[in-house]
């Protein structure tokens, strides 16, 4: 059942990001999303930012006219969510190595504040494709882990794909656990690299979602739903889909390429 | 063990689950997947003619654990792109039936041939969506439209045909008897009912296409009833479809006069391997009572039961 | 304190909640217990021409508490009998509306005359029970039936007349526009959804008639899917039925397109003091919302809806 | 739900009645009713005669078909059984006068039993139309009540009406409450009695039951329902009501004479 809720919070955090607070009593765990509804327009799947206390968050870029749309929304305005779906983050690992672009810094937000929390050494690769845009680093620096930086235009940290960066952490440090998202091809990227280590690997994928709930098939990826079985995989599974990186499904259910 | 194979339309199956249309359905490797958990069968999305994004979401409102409200918009990636997914789930051994849905006997024709190409082994004709403008119910509730197009589907292909037929009707045993003159193998009831939910803090429908169509545990007694009355009109076999989540609820359907069920909202939350938790039940149920063969149990509710009169007493 | 009060069919309701028909409806001091409980007015079982003593049981099986399947079989006392009950009822002031049954038109003509002799301030005409053998929706099933049935009620009274349409129909909302082509100055909707339980250890249907009618909250998406699409052809107000049972529920129904609802199955265990519970409900949520009449919110959330189509995206 | 029991034993208590044993878990007091469902025929409310443990009981006389062919049903046979409904009896009196006629007694018994055991006093007048068709006066004085029978014809206790006994012990003795289960007149009696004497009076009512949870009307007494407000009412409410002892309502809903 959707529940009506107000945004209670809204902050700017890049130029093409927002986040939205609201109060959302159910329990919710690292790594989950929730369905967004935007009345009169759609409804959107969307990753928890925060997920602890009564008010829980989502952190929105905009990629096309819905993202564009609630960009301009105001404080105070009326959203339904339904949710938490989906599965977490491994609760345990001990040194964490974390590697996020874009948007995805969002996704993975909250799971490295529970790391910190449970006394984990949180490393944090963090890219973005401009200084302006980078999301999160203050906020993860702020709760204790060490974060390191890379931009496309080279605006902040190592000028690059982060990537890059996370190859050099991995061949200075020692971890028991990657955790990504972003871009499929940099998360594949992550994947080969935490196979190449032996370390295990995790990340959290999109794709279409309608139900939400494991029955329309819309979010298909190979044998997995990423509603359900997701949208935290092992990357070691994801390397194994043909369609990782390469494919997604569009609404109609065709392929198309990511 | 009882013996829980059974025949619908010349086809034997290895039990009498089938994974209903719609559901786990879009991808070849989803129906591989619910062949793999166990189902005696697994039915495709209803396909068209086109590609179809379908309606804008919200799609879905949940009720409790006893309903769900869905307006999909009968989202498929076309006739034309889906044989590879169909041979996917073919190559992993799944007994595949085709779905599909036009807006004309013509369209339906034609799109029978195409499915019928990609070695499936029946078709289901979609008669029934509720919230489809143009498709579904809209063609499928008259006889006259019921007729029109199984006898031109019929007439197309020789893949056995079933007609998938609405609740939201006067008189749901009417079109399935339709199907059947119009050389129909097998009739699937129901789809679903008919139903809106609507947001009063918002003053709006919930969902994005407004009417919506009802499932799960709160229609399967009006399946039971579809199934209870077509029984009693025709003589080839029937499907029950409509709120199953456990094997009691199949072995209601196939005393109502069900041959074979299907599963759909039931699937939600726990995926597929609910199909190989009801043939368990099912299973671990009839070898209990003792029952040999499911087969012996179609339309056991039927036999010595007489309608009372409302007369029948001081 | 928000205004309550609504008008349909010419008669003022001091609050939009009515006592659904077969509910506490055969005896007088019941209707009137349902009245001093705080129900805007009372709608009597269905009368008709003769003493009806319904089918044996059970009658009833319920569905956790989110559905109920009866069949009673339309007992009543007979029209003969029944003024009584009614004087009775309005000697307690209460606002009673007659709901009468028949077989033929002619039959609902002759039962109006009566029933409106009785002082009832309307008439609803059951066309939709979905279990007595020749009454109800056999009756009401096509639009030609309704018109029929209506028409010859019209001629005979002088009191409005409402006419009951059935949910199980290709197409409620035909019905409505027939009822109010032939001169019904109000529509209720929806009556119960027909529906079957079968006992598996048993082998028989639950219900001693079989077929029955399922009502309460599993219906409720089925009967605003029914008000929401009468309400975009006719003008004449509607009545909401199906189970609510608090005051969201009936602001859904209002919202929907409904000018006063009906509360049946949410009487059960809880007795006629729900009726006084949702209309507080209604009047908190109202008041909390800034809302000063609930008149203003009849049809809301039609305004400002589009039917999206399934090829709005890519 | 109807739930499907299988009948474990099967009693014969006088030529025309018979007790049934079933397991049933629902938690169920005495005084509360249970729909009856004999598969093929008739579903009827019968009072349970045992209430305790995991195997319930009713107790019931031939009145017409359907209870007639009742009595020759086996154990092992299948019944659907749902409820229980209704109220309970007073579970508080220290020193009870219970007024029992005919299968009246079957009703009355496990609230006796409980009394019994919470330490009250209690007097039974136990009433049937001959010796072999007394029911439960061994039940109940086995269980610590002090009883006094009576038979219309006299073959057992003092011949004639129960009452004549009850009012006998009202005038001997002191009573906080009196509980009573019977034919209509006798209850009526009973309940002028308790009015006179000032207890607190309470009596067990039947009328026509379909639906047994409040909906259909057809138990309707007065301004209650006695499958939702009763079976047991305070005699006092039941003296008020022109109906009671008189007419009741047949199927259709008709008033008929008792
Ligand atoms: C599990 C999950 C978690 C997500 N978490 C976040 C998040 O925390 N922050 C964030 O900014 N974005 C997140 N997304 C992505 C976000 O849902 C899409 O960016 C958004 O739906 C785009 O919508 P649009 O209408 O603005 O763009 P469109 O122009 O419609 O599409 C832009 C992109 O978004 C995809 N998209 C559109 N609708 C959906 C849908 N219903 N389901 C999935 N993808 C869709 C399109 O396929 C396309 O790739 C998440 C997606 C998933 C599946
Ligand atoms: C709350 C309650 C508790 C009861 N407890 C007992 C009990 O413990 N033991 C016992 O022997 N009897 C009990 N009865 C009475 C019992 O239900 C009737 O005797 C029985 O229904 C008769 O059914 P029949 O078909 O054999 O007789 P019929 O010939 O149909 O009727 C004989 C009498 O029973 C009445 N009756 C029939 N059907 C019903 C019905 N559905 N509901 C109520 N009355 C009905 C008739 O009106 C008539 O007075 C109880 C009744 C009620 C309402
Ligand atoms: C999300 C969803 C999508 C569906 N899509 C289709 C479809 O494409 N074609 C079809 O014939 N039925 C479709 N149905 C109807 C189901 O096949 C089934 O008839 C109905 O849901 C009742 O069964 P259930 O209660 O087990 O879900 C759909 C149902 C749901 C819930
Ligand atoms: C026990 C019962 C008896 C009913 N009897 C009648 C009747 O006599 N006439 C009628 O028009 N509707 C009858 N109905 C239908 C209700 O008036 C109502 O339309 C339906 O139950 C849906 O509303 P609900 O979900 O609030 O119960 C009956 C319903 C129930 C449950
Ligand atoms: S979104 Fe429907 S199956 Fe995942
Ligand atoms: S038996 Fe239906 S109201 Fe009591």
């Amino acid at each position: 059942m959707h529940r009506i809720v107000e945004i209670e919070d809204r902050i700017l955090e890049t130029p093409s990001t927002v986040t939205w607070r609201f109060p959302y009593a159910e329990p919710c765990a690292p790594g989950q999303f929730v369905m967004v509804w935007i009345p009169g327009d759609d409804e959107l799947p969307m990753s928890l930012s925060y997920t602890d206390g009564p008010s829980k968050g989502v952190t929105i870029k905009a990629m096309g006219p819905t993202t564009r749309h609630i960009q301009s929304i105001p404080a105070g305005s009326r959203i339904g969510v339904r949710g938490p779906y989906g599965n977490q983050f491994d609760a345990t690992p001990r040194r964490l190595l974390v590697v996020g672009g874009g948007s995805g810094n969002a996704v993975l937000a909250p799971g490295v504040e529970r790391a910190l929390r449970t006394g984990a050494q949180v490393t944090c690769a963090l890219g973005a494709t401009t200084e302006r845009e980078l999301l999160f680093s203050e906020r993860l620096a702020g709760a204790g882990a060490s974060v390191e930086v890379a931009t496309d235009d080279g605006t902040a940290g190592t000028p690059g794909f982060v990537t890059v960066v996370a190859q050099r952490l991995l061949a200075e440090g020692a971890f028991d656990a990657i955790w990504t998202c972003g871009p499929e091809v940099m998360m594949r990227k992550v994947a080969e690299l935490a196979l190449a280590y032996g370390i295990p690997g995790y990340g959290s994928v999109e794709r279409h979602m309608k139900c939400a709930v494991g029955m329309c098939d819309a979010c298909s990826l190979g044998p997995y739903h990423v509603c359900l079985d997701g949208p935290v995989f092992r990357t070691e599974a994801l390397l194994s889909l043909e369609e990782f990186g390469r494919t997604k499904r569009d609404p109609s259910g065709r392929r198309v390429p990511l | 063990m009882a013996e829980l194979s059974v025949e619908i339309a010349g086809i034997r199956l290895r039990n009498p689950l089938l994974l209903a249309s719609g559901i786990w359905g879009e991808s070849g490797q989803s129906l591989a997947g619910a062949w793999d958990a166990g189902a005696g069968g697994v039915i495709t999305k209803s396909i068209g003619s086109e590609p179809r994004p379908g309606y804008p979401n919200p799609t879905v409102e949940e009720f409790g654990s006893w309903g769900m409200l869905n307006a999909m918009g009968l989202p498929n990636p076309g006739i034309a792109e889906y044989p590879r997914e169909i041979a996917i789930a073919r190559d992993r051994g799944a007994l595949v039936i085709g779905s599909i849905f036009g807006g004309t006997a013509e369209e339906f024709a034609r799109l029978a041939r195409e499915m019928e190409a990609t070695g499936v082994r029946a078709l289901e004709l979609n008669l029934s969506c509720p919230h489809a403008e143009g498709f579904g119910t809209e063609i499928g509730s008259t006889p006259q439209d019921v007729s029109d197009v199984v006898r031109a589907v019929v007439r197309e292909v020789k893949v056995p045909v079933i007609a998938k037929i609405t609740p939201n009707s006067a008189d749901p045993a009417g079109l399935a008897v339709a199907a059947e003159e119009a050389g129909a193998k097998g009739i699937s009831a129901i789809n679903t009912v008919r139903g809106l939910a609507i947001d009063t803090t918002l003053a709006r429908p919930v969902l994005a296409h407004g009417i919506g169509g009802l499932s799960g545990p709160a229609i399967k007694s009006v399946g039971l009833a579809a199934v209870w009355q077509i029984y009693r009109k025709v003589t080839i076999p029937i499907i029950g479809v409509g709120g199953i989540s456990n094997g009691i609820d199949a072995l209601e359907y196939v005393m109502a006069g069900a041959r074979a069920v299907e599963i759909g909202t039931a699937v939600a939350h726990e995926g597929v391997r609910v199909l190989g938790r009801i043939v368990r039940e099912l299973d671990d149920t009839l070898t209990e009572r003792g029952v040999a063969r499911l087969a012996d149990l179609v339309g056991a509710a039927h036999r010595g039961f007489n309608v009372p009169t409302a007369d029948a007493r001081p």
